[in-house]
């Protein structure tokens, strides 16, 4: 299945886009969704592998589910205030 | 025991959003207030800088604020917590941020406060990008 | 990079002392702002009370409290203090002291508020007594 | 000479007076103030033997001198804010 995953801040100035898409199997997790973003930014992999990814508007663990209709957002590099 | 969180487009106003316990009972502990303001700085990195520009993923920035305000006020047995952050532009010399913590003490309130902040610039789905002059 | 003591008669006024340095380029770093209010609980050991009442012992107080705040401005790199304490009577719910810091950040600003108001209550000689109901 | 030393807040209250007066050698410097304040209250030597005294509105060291007409006082038991 496509998922969107959402991107924000100076990391969506970097790659001038506001999401990534990337493709995963229907029985995904949190996890799967990291590898794929590696995958497809190899030069940032590491980064990828280990950024923190909110589920549905809250943060979720790396063995949680993914369903096609979620909504995926990559939370790194924040700082209100 | 309260709290209430708001983002808001634009600069704060200068006034805080009060929020202070109506219950008496309550209210006659407080015997510290704490606010603190964040003010956009005329320069980032040595430049000059006209605003900065805040963009919160919503809804997501205001539950993250409000789940970590009610575990401060509940780990600092706080009285009260009121937070007030910016989305959009702030200009230099503008609010863009204000904490205010209504204790019995001062010491939990200093501790909550920057605990607070600390989990805020790590947790919280706000960003900021400057605008040059 | 200035520092403003005043000692006055009964309970602090709800509007701060405004001291915000004039010189603009001092201003413009200013990206923090710190303002803690001590307030009179209602009880005091678990007994009620009306007021407490403080007595200042000047000008020592007054020039004691200004070292102390020229002192942690220094040490802290702050932009500016001001210090407001009641002498005299001040009334349960009412404010008896107010310390307001600007700085360029956070930090500092909270680790000097720390530091002051233990100093203060080490050094300054201000005592307080509770009038009972 | 005769030095009234200033006291206040709680410890006021207690001896229910505004000083303390006691009489110290032309010499004297402000710990000979404390060892007579002591002698005067020797059920709290201990506690007016290391207090803190300040001589003109300043706090002094134990060494230094005390003058006929300096304003000495007690400074402990402070708690402002």
């Amino acid at each position: 299945m496509t998922i969107r995953v959402l991107i924000f801040g100076s990391l969506a100035r970097e790659l001038s886009c506001k999401d990534i898409v990337i493709e995963v199997s229907e029985s995904a997790t949190v996890s799967d969704v990291n590898h794929a973003l590696a995958a497809k930014h190899p030069l940032n992999a590491a980064f990828f592998q280990s950024a923190r990814l909110a589920v549905n508007h809250a943060f979720a663990a790396p063995n949680s589910p993914v369903q096609h209709d979620d909504e995926v957002a990559l939370i790194e590099f924040v700082g209100g205030g | 025991m309260s709290v209430l969180v708001r983002i808001s487009q634009g600069a704060l106003l200068s006034d805080r959003l009060r929020h202070i316990p109506s219950v008496a009972p309550v209210l006659q502990q407080v015997g510290a207030t704490l606010v603190f303001e964040g003010i956009v700085r005329a320069t980032e990195l040595g430049r000059a800088i006209r605003a900065l520009s805040y963009e919160a993923y919503e809804p997501m920035a205001s539950n993250t604020l409000t789940e970590l305000a009610r575990d401060i006020l509940c780990k600092h047995a706080l009285i009260a917590i009121t937070v007030e952050h910016s989305r959009g532009e702030v200009a230099a010399g503008e609010r863009s941020f204000r904490l205010a913590i209504e204790s019995a003490h001062r010491k939990e309130a200093l501790a909550a406060m920057d605990e607070f902040i600390d989990r805020m610039k790590r947790d919280v789905p706000i960003w900021k990008s400057a605008i040059y002059i």
